[in-house]
């Protein structure tokens, strides 16, 4: 396999390639210029969905492609027998920070990478189907988002990681801000992106607290490398700190209760084509970092913090799922239902022990393949109900669209975790390891579970049944439309059928990441250590 | 003759190698001074810049050329080291960058070119000085001789209506007497230092509080305190910083440029000078009330910049409020720290040029000044206007991949390892706020239209009327169009395709592209951009400075 | 005679050029007071020198009257452009510039 | 070899969904309904190919296991897909597959002319597959899968006709109910789980008497929840609300849920944990009682309810009733017996009143039949067998079955004895509302639609409503179907009918007390570790059971006859004198009521609360707002004390100059 190096950049080199060259392409400029006088608002209308394959388009879609295919290879090559990190890229970046380059796969990152470019790809396919103002741009950041969130799920080095945490939220800035919804999409995305960064910038002292303490307690020079800070644990009053840190970066980029106050008008501002990749891959950074930094690195912090998590965890389910199902838009319905799923991850990753963790880790995978196509079909869904996105003025589509029908069925029955869907096996984990782990917390956590059936219904009900809504002009879905679904409903098929090939490829990571913490939790328990070694 | 002879043998040794930059900048000051006053036009307007240029550079030669010296020259009043030229080296780059910003700015032009010049040599001149000064007379010398000139430059605003030239003499006045208060108050410091220790020199001085408690004597604490207060009024840090968005609103922009930057290098040199050297030994008293004067620097700067209108305000306070990240690297008075402040220096001068750049060129292009109207909707049309303002804005903020996250990453491992977490924590809190008056600016490049006003030829400048017609024109004629949109990418193409063809023909010759303008703003931008992914030549650099100063802990 | 006198009226002195500056509103008036404050610590300086026995504080104190003397200068240039632009010659009225 | 055949029984219904649901555009008039009852025949074959296949294993040798591929294995789960072939999975896959293979076979006149039809029948075999799964698994985790499958599938049909939007809310109810059971189910598989550390069926049945000690807390907690799993699937009180609602499928629908797939789930499961179960005999009696209290108050329900489904609907309810006490006090072959009798009867009863509503033009209320004994002879003489056998009156199925059941309750002694009592109680009513149904029907004056049957011409409503609230259909999406069929003149219904009803005479034969057992000695391989399995009869207490049951049965018919045929005043005059009892029961003893007390409307609250007021007061104003107040109020500050007056800033250098001298004295 070539190196990882490769698969971060080459997105972006595709979208500042596309951004230099002069495009060769003009199909569909009268589109762009219509749509270019009434913003990117217009391009929710139906009349919009003209494709304006811009050069610069197609080559993201190169880009994004082929970054899929590779990520597949790594996918295929990962022998879980193997080193707990393997391609790996180290090159010293800053030597007087002690700051490495250094890049791996490992059991916890490498389903989260293929998620990333697999939604990325769906992403920029569904952007070519509509014609964009100004879109070189568009796509330039488009791509620069995609190598920011792969940087950041493959970065080894606790400073880099940080340093792509943070980069990741500025490409969005832009394309929530530049094409996202009027009117107060600028507002919008400020609010946005301050509220994340004030978590990350927090974050980012934490981090060179880490480095600096661990150095000194080491008596070593000063290093952010992982694996070698995790040789150095820190003492417990510094880890609490730190700890907290870093779960505001993190709980806030999820978003958790009661720290998704920006989550709202964001959803609401951004086209629907980022908020696949954004829902659907960026709030997974903030699960990843508890799971591949914040376990290893502060376990005695983690166990010391697990039952507020694990309440902010459990209240972030309930509360996102009564919001869920009180919503009228949908596109909130599935942003506060991600909300919930997402406290579910978080629970897992708390319960402290490979169960919940193992759990999370597939959760994750599952949230991002149901929510990326949730989305999508909502956009598909307000081409037909004359562009409204209210669950109430669309309705009965399903006779005339059968086809987008199932799909949507088999979409909303994932995101509701019914049983059979890989779904379902990551909550039983994560249930399984929080009812190990707090049995009244997991009991609680089940309510959860019930709602999710309630909303996902509701959803689709109101869209697909019940009378024909007032602007409704149903037709099913076209193929190009369908090459975007298609392919993603498959991969969550796929997993359905055969969840083991996740499992039995992360199980060896998630096992070490845990075992420390778990260890911190309870320091002489016989059978806890004895399930936690491999 | 023997009288001749005595006199040669009791003067001091003088070594004019290690001088040779500050001699170079002075004897230049001269020359352009004279040539200013030649008649013709274009010696005038243009070869005097261009002079003014190669003395700096001259003087960049020179500062080369005794790179790795490491000697006190003039009986130790002046030390020649890496820091000294390290510093040097940032201030020529400022420095140029001003003239090249000035080259047509009727500023310079009302002033007369060649005094204009020469004042603003000489204030670098005052700056070499005190990067080097090891003795508190020359502190003292060379911030008048930096803060003298610099009086006068902001009060040569320039307008026909005069509304202008109001505020600026209004700014120049403000910056005297604030100026002369801070000056007085550091004297009577000194003063009182000298009186402690009965020397003027840091060395005698450090090694005098060194010995017994004299470093907690009353007359020691209260002199520090005052020198404290009076570098404070130079740095503009708060409580001491109100002078600062006055004038820095007031004076012309590309004065207000060169202050932001090269004052900011010189006071923190000189605070690294006498704190990290001269009071190395108080340190114990002196390091808290620094870090909570930088702590409170930072609020207030950067609460300041909120909702201001005015670009150059804004960058005021946000120059208030790096201030205080900086001080952070004094205030634990390592190695590590003077290493992190001097990088945070360097990388400071290229974020503030690539923003004031901009702001030059939008001032001339449109009549709406330096508010934040002139660059709306620049990301349409004026890439290469848009990219490097961007970059440098995101820079200042500390976003990954622009040096200001590495300056802002060095300066909290700074303040970590030197046991002042909480000041680390203060800058990230500080650079949370400071986001909030960075991110629009940036929503008005790209996400804004230019505002209709921008187009109306501009009547406090006879430079704007020219790129009338494009600045208006554009938006409407390119803006929305794929096409010009597509040519103009976001790294942009050659600018004369989005300045380009429908734009010069009615373009007068002060105006139009404003090519050196331009060259600043994305050398500086790219420079940004450059040292954000590879800092490492910048370290190597610094990594000698800090090793300049011993006796650090 | 003890140098505590000296100081303390180095010290009155400073403290009257302060005490000018905030309270007068003619800028030529500023500008005394500055003088006061800075020859105020001249007048330390020189004691001081006296009490060491060296000279630096004189030479100190010698640069610090040219210094002055500059400054002056330049202030009274601009109280004169002031004047001229018929503006108002009084520090309170430059408030164009607050915010 | 049988687990071959068992994979088989399981791959084609699973075939026909694909098929139909791929094909659906090119697949023209009825292909669908035939495809789909090939592949649920194919499996009934097959199952009888696994029933020869495991008679072929010597008794200690019949519960064979087999899987395909690792599901999840992890982290100490081990979840194969694997398949559980013994005598108890076989008895009910050949039931499931054989009943609903009429079932497929009436559909496919009953549905003729709906568009719909060829999702329908996806539908239906998915739903088939889905009971198949449930009953085939051989693990928790499969097993909760096909629970869940079922319940969705059941969900779709359901809401088949889903532009009524009373169908779209019973779906959503249905699948709601389901989901607390299967949650229900995982938790409990959790308690088991933890420590078992298994899934799988086999080891965990030989791991649990040495893991558990009998009536220890964990396993009775995971049986109750195991138990709150089986109500939820078998409408069982308080989870029973669903069911009534679910009457807004098509006839066939409600047949296939009520006889062959759904409801019958929890007997089966807890005939399947039974090893567990009886660790725990809390939760055994619990689920007794359970089963007793479902069996009168639906009989009491079905009293008063005038919807002929409905009827029906409550009748399961409390055979179920019946079946799921069976199977809580150890009477594991009888509650069989019983769940295959009744599928006969039950299945025949529901084609009968789809006969009957497609008399009607869709309409389904009793109030408004009457007198088609003449227009429907067929269909009349198919109720009278089901509703025999459904009161229990010798020699119909029914009676067998019901009074094994009771018989087995009685002899557990005890306090037992109230619950035979009950169950007869029970017995008597069914009678009574069974036959009160059918009289109603059938009896008295033709009714318009009766006269027009008996000239000759099957009644259509000139505009068709939705039975359930009158609204009128929408109709351009060609669903329901415009065109209704009686049996009388559908081949295939009449078929389908033929032979259940034979069943429901027949099928008591099998397990006649004394003459034979033959369910008892198939099952008896996998009940082998159970003490209570083995019937050991008192010939008395048989004997008075059986007279009791007939005596009961016969008179409720009787009172029946009198109060619906002979003089239908006084049930006019009982409703007068009961009022308040008649209020309780024609309201469903108000649990619908309770239900959304208790539950939806807090939830609903809740989510308002959430939405307009705590999102916007607490985390918009006060965590946001408040952060930003905060900040501007700081900037506004600094700007008033920026005033730009230039002496105001030198007194301001002065104090700072002040407090720094200060701090630095305080030093000294």
């Amino acid at each position: 396999m070539p190196p990882l190096s490769i698969l971060i950049w080459l997105p972006a080199l595709c979208g500042v390639v596309g951004a230099i060259i002069p495009s060769l392409l003009k199909v569909g400029a009268r589109t762009t210029e219509t749509s270019a006088e009434t913003g990117a608002a217009s391009a929710d209308e139906p009349g919009a969905s003209g494709s304006a394959w811009s050069t610069s388009g197609i080559l993201a879609l190169i880009g994004s492609v082929v970054a899929l295919g590779l990520s597949i290879g790594y996918i295929a090559d990962f022998h879980s027998g193997g080193p707990a990190l393997q391609h790996v890229t180290d090159i010293v970046w800053i030597s007087t920070l002690g700051i490495h380059y250094k890049l791996g796969v490992s059991g916890l990152n490498v389903f989260l990478v293929g998620l990333t470019t697999l939604l990325f790809a769906a992403a920029v396919l569904a952007s070519n189907l509509r014609s964009w103002e100004r879109p070189k741009l568009f796509y330039f950041h488009f791509m620069l988002a995609e190598s920011a969130v792969l940087g950041a799920f493959l970065a080894q080095d606790l400073a880099l990681f940080v340093a792509f945490f943070d980069l990741m939220l500025i490409p969005f800035y832009f394309l929530i801000g530049g094409w996202g919804r009027e009117p107060d999409r600028v507002k919008a995305t400020i609010k946005l992106v301050i509220y994340t960064l004030v978590g990350s910038l927090l974050m980012l002292a934490a981090a060179i607290a880490t480095g600096v303490l661990a150095s000194e307690q080491g008596g070593g020079h000063i290093t952010f490398v992982l694996t070698s800070l995790q040789a150095l644990p820190l003492s417990k009053g510094s880890q609490e700190w730190i700890f907290l840190f870093f779960a505001a970066a993190f709980l806030v980029k999820m978003p958790a209760f009661p720290l998704h106050g920006w989550m709202p008008d964001g959803y609401r501002a951004m086209p629907i084509e980022v908020l696949m990749v954004f829902s659907g891959v960026l709030s997974k950074v903030g699960a990843y970092g508890f799971l591949a930094i914040v376990l290893p690195l502060f376990p005695q912090a983690a166990a010391h913090f697990q039952v507020l998590m694990l309440l902010i965890a459990l209240a972030s389910i309930i509360y996102g799922s009564a919001l869920a199902f009180t919503q009228t838009d949908a596109r909130l319905v599935a942003g506060y239902s991600s909300v919930a799923q997402l406290g579910f991850i978080t629970l897992g990753i708390f319960a402290l022990n490979p169960q919940g963790a193992q759990g999370a880790l597939l959760q994750m995978v599952n949230h991002g393949l149901v929510v990326a196509p949730l989305f999508f079909i909502i956009l598909l869904l307000s081409r037909r109900a004359g562009g409204s996105e209210d669950i109430r003025e669309m309705g009965g589509i399903a006779f005339r669209a059968p086809v987008l029908a199932s799909l949507f069925l088999i979409v909303a029955l994932a995101t509701l975790a019914m049983p059979g869907s890989s779904n379902f096996v990551g909550e039983f984990l994560i249930l399984l390891g929080v009812f190990k782990a707090k049995l009244a917390i997991a009991v609680i956590a089940f309510s959860g579970v019930v709602m999710a059936s309630v909303y996902a219904l509701r959803l689709f009900i109101g869209a697909m049944h019940n009378r024909v809504g007032p602007k409704v002009k149903s037709r099913d879905i076209t193929v190009r439309d369908g090459l975007v679904l298609v392919p993603l409903v498959a991969v969550i098929l796929f997993l359905a059928l055969y969840p083991q090939f996740a499992l039995h490829r992360s199980e060896s990571s998630v096992k070490t990441a845990v075992a420390s913490a778990h260890l911190a939790l309870t320091p002489l328990s016989p059978q806890s250590t004895a399930s936690i070694t491999p | 003759m023997t009288l001749l002879a005595t006199a040669t043998l009791k003067g001091p040794h003088v070594d004019f190698a290690g001088l040779s930059p500050l001699i170079a900048l002075l004897g230049g000051a001269a020359i352009v001074l004279l040539v200013g006053l030649l008649s013709s036009k274009w010696a005038r307007a243009q070869l005097v810049p261009a002079l003014s240029l190669a003395v700096l550079a001259a003087a960049l030669g020179l500062t080369i050329w005794q790179w790795g010296e490491e000697k006190s020259i003039l009986a130790g009043a002046l030390r020649i080291d890496d820091l000294a030229l390290v510093l040097n080296m940032i201030l020529i780059a400022g420095g140029a960058a001003t003239v090249l910003l000035a080259w047509r700015s009727r500023a310079a032009e009302s002033t007369a070119h060649g005094e204009w010049h020469a004042l603003l040599l000489t204030s670098i001149g005052g700056m070499f000085l005190l990067a080097s000064a090891q003795n508190t007379v020359l502190v003292f010398l060379g911030l008048e001789l930096l803060s003298i000139p610099l009086y006068v430059l902001c009060a040569t605003g320039y307008s026909k209506r005069g509304q202008h030239q109001e505020r600026s003499l209004e700014s120049g006045l403000k910056y005297l007497i604030i100026g002369s208060v801070g000056s007085a108050t550091l004297l009577y410091g000194l003063a009182l230092i000298y009186g402690a220790t009965g020397a003027t020199d840091f060395s005698a001085i450090d090694s005098a509080l060194s010995t017994g408690n004299l470093a907690t004597d009353p007359l020691t604490l209260t002199g520090i305190a005052l020198c404290v207060a009076g570098l404070c009024f130079k740095a503009s840090v708060a409580p001491f910083h109100q002078w600062t968005p006055d004038v820095y609103e007031g004076a012309p922009t590309p004065v207000t440029a060169f202050m932001a930057v090269a004052t900011k290098v010189a006071a923190l040199g000189v605070f690294l000078r006498l704190f990290d050297v001269a009071f190395i030994n108080a340190q114990t008293s002196w390091a808290p009330a620094v870090a909570v004067l930088a702590t409170i620097t930072i609020l207030v700067g950067n609460v300041g910049a909120l909702g201001q209108s005015s670009l150059k305000r804004m960058l005021a306070y946000s120059s208030v409020a790096q201030a205080g990240y900086m001080l952070a690297g004094v205030v634990v008075a390592t190695k590590l720290g003077v290493q992190a402040t001097v990088f945070y220096l360097a990388v400071y001068v290229a974020m503030n040029m690539a923003s004031f750049a901009v702001i030059v060129a939008r001032e001339r292009e449109t009549t709406l000044g330096d508010s934040v109207d002139a660059v709306a909707g620049i990301g349409r049309d004026r890439p290469w206007l848009a990219w490097p303002m961007t970059i440098s804005l995101l820079g200042l903020a500390g976003i990954p991949a622009t040096a200001g996250f590495i300056g802002k990453f060095y300066l909290i491992d700074a303040a970590v390892s030197g046991g002042y977490t909480w000041l680390g924590v203060a800058i990230v809190v500080g650079s949370m706020i400071s986001l909030g008056y960075y991110l629009p600016v940036i929503a008005a490049i790209w996400m804004r239209e230019a505002p209709a006003g921008a187009g109306q030829p501009s009547s406090s400048s006879s430079t704007a009327s020219a790129p009338t017609p494009k600045a208006g024109a554009l938006p409407a004629l390119a803006g929305g169009s794929p096409e010009l949109d597509s040519d103009a990418g976001p790294l942009g193409v050659d600018p004369s395709v989005t300045v380009g063809a429908p734009v010069q023909p009615h373009a007068p010759e002060t105006t139009g592209p404003q090519p050196e303008v331009l060259f600043v703003a994305v050398l500086a931008g790219a420079a940004t951009l450059f040292f954000g992914i590879i800092p490492q030549p910048l370290f190597n650099l610094v990594t000698h400075a800090g090793g300049a100063l011993s006796g650090l802990f | 005679m003890s140098i505590a006198w000296y100081l303390a009226v180095s010290a009155i002195v400073f403290s009257l050029g302060v005490v000018g500056v905030i309270t007068r509103r003619n800028p030529l008036v500023v500008l005394l007071c500055l003088e006061l404050m800075l020859n105020g610590a001249n007048l330390s300086l020189v004691a001081f020198s006296r009490m060491w026995g060296n000279g630096d504080g004189q030479i100190l104190a010698l640069i610090v009257m040219t210094v002055a003397a500059c400054e002056v200068c330049i202030g009274l240039g601009m109280i004169v452009a002031i004047y001229r632009r018929r503006l108002p010659v009084d520090v309170d009225e430059l408030r164009e510039l607050q915010g | 070899m049988a687990t071959t055949y068992g994979w088989l029984v399981l791959a084609f219904p699973l075939l026909g969904t694909l098929v139909i649901a791929f094909g659906f555009r090119s697949l023209p008039g009825r292909y669908a309904g035939w495809i789909g009852t090939a592949a649920i025949g194919l499996a009934f074959l097959a199952a009888l190919g696994t029933l020869i296949a495991l008679q072929g294993h010597s008794p200690s040798h019949r519960e064979l296991e087999s899987s395909l591929w690792t599901y999840a294995s992890t982290v100490g789960v081990n979840a194969r897909l694997s398949i559980l072939v013994d005598p108890l999975s076989v008895y009910m896959i050949l039931i499931v597959t054989g009943i609903s293979t009429m079932i497929h076979l009436y559909s496919i006149s009953y549905l003729d002319e709906d568009r719909g039809n060829a999702r329908f029948f996806s539908y239906l075999n998915f739903f088939v597959f889905s009971m198949l799964l449930l009953v085939l698994a051989g693990n928790f985790l499969l097993l909760i899968v096909g629970w869940a499958f079922v319940g969705a599938a059941s969900y779709l049909l359901i809401s088949f006709w889903y532009r009524r939007t009373t169908a779209t809310k019973a779906g959503i109810k249905a699948f709601v109910i389901n989901v607390v059971g299967d949650v229900g189910l995982v938790l409990g598989t959790y308690f088991i789980f933890k420590h078992t550390h298994t899934l799988n069926f086999l080891a965990t049945f030989k791991a649990a008497p040495h893991v558990f000690a009998k009536g220890e807390a964990d396993i009775v907690a995971g049986c109750l929840l195991l138990l709150v799993g089986a109500c939820a699937k078998s409408a069982q009180v308080p989870l029973h609300t669903w069911l009534p609602d679910a009457m807004e499928g098509p006839t066939p629908v409600s047949a296939l849920i009520h006889a062959a797939t759904m409801v019958t789930a929890g007997v089966y499961l807890i005939a399947r944990m039974h090893v567990l179960f009886e660790l725990a005999p809390a939760a055994q009696d619990t689920g007794a009682v359970i089963g007793a209290l479902t069996l009168l108050i639906a009989g009491t329900i079905a009293l008063t309810q005038t919807d002929i489904k409905r009827v029906i609907a409550y009748s399961t309810m409390s055979q179920i009733g019946y079946m799921i006490m069976g199977v809580s006090v150890g009477a594991y072959a009888a509650g069989m017996f019983h769940l295959m009798t009744h599928a006969f009867f039950k299945a025949l009863l529901f084609m009968g009143a789809g006969s009957i509503i497609g008399a009607m033009g869709g309409e389904q209320s009793l109030e408004k039949m009457g007198g088609f004994r003449k227009a429907l002879p067929f269909t009349f003489a198919c109720f009278i067998i089901g509703g025999l056998a459904l009161s229990g009156i010798p020699p119909f199925s029914g009676f067998f079955s019901k009074d094994d059941i009771l018989l087995v309750t009685a002899e557990r002694g005890g306090w037992h004895w109230a619950l035979y009592v009950m169950g007869y109680v029970g017995a008597f009513l069914t009678a009574i509302y069974t036959f009160r149904m059918i009289f109603r029907a059938f009896y008295g004056e033709p009714v318009a639609e009766a006269r027009e049957l008996e000239g000759g011409h099957l009644h259509h409503a000139e505009v068709p409503t939705n039975p359930a609230n009158g609204e009128v259909e929408d109709t351009d999406v060609g669903f329901p179907g415009p065109h209704h069929t009686v049996a009388e003149r559908a081949m295939p219904m009449r078929v389908a009918m033929t032979v259940l009803a034979i069943g429901a005479v027949g099928a008591g034969l099998v397990q006649v007390p004394g003459v034979d057992d033959v369910i008892v000695n198939f099952l008896r391989p996998t009940f082998a570790s159970s003490p209570l399995y083995e019937p050991h009869t008192k010939d008395g207490l048989l004997i008075f059971g059986m007279v009791l049951g007939t005596v009961l049965g016969l008179t409720g018919i009787a009172i029946a006859y009198r109060i619906w045929v002979k003089q239908p005043s006084i049930a006019v005059t009982a409703r007068e004198r009961f009022g308040a009892l008649y209020e309780l029961f024609v309201n469903k003893w108000y649990f619908d009521e309770l239900i959304d007390l208790a539950v939806v409307r807090p939830a609903a609250a809740v989510g308002s609360f959430a939405m307009n007021t705590f999102e916007r007061v607490f985390v918009q104003d006060t965590l946001i707002g408040g952060t930003t107040g905060l900040v501007r109020a700081g900037s506004a500050a600094v700007r008033a004390v920026q005033n730009g007056f230039l002496r105001y800033y030198a007194a301001l250098l002065v104090l700072g100059v002040a407090g720094v001298g200060f701090y630095f004295l305080l030093q000294a």
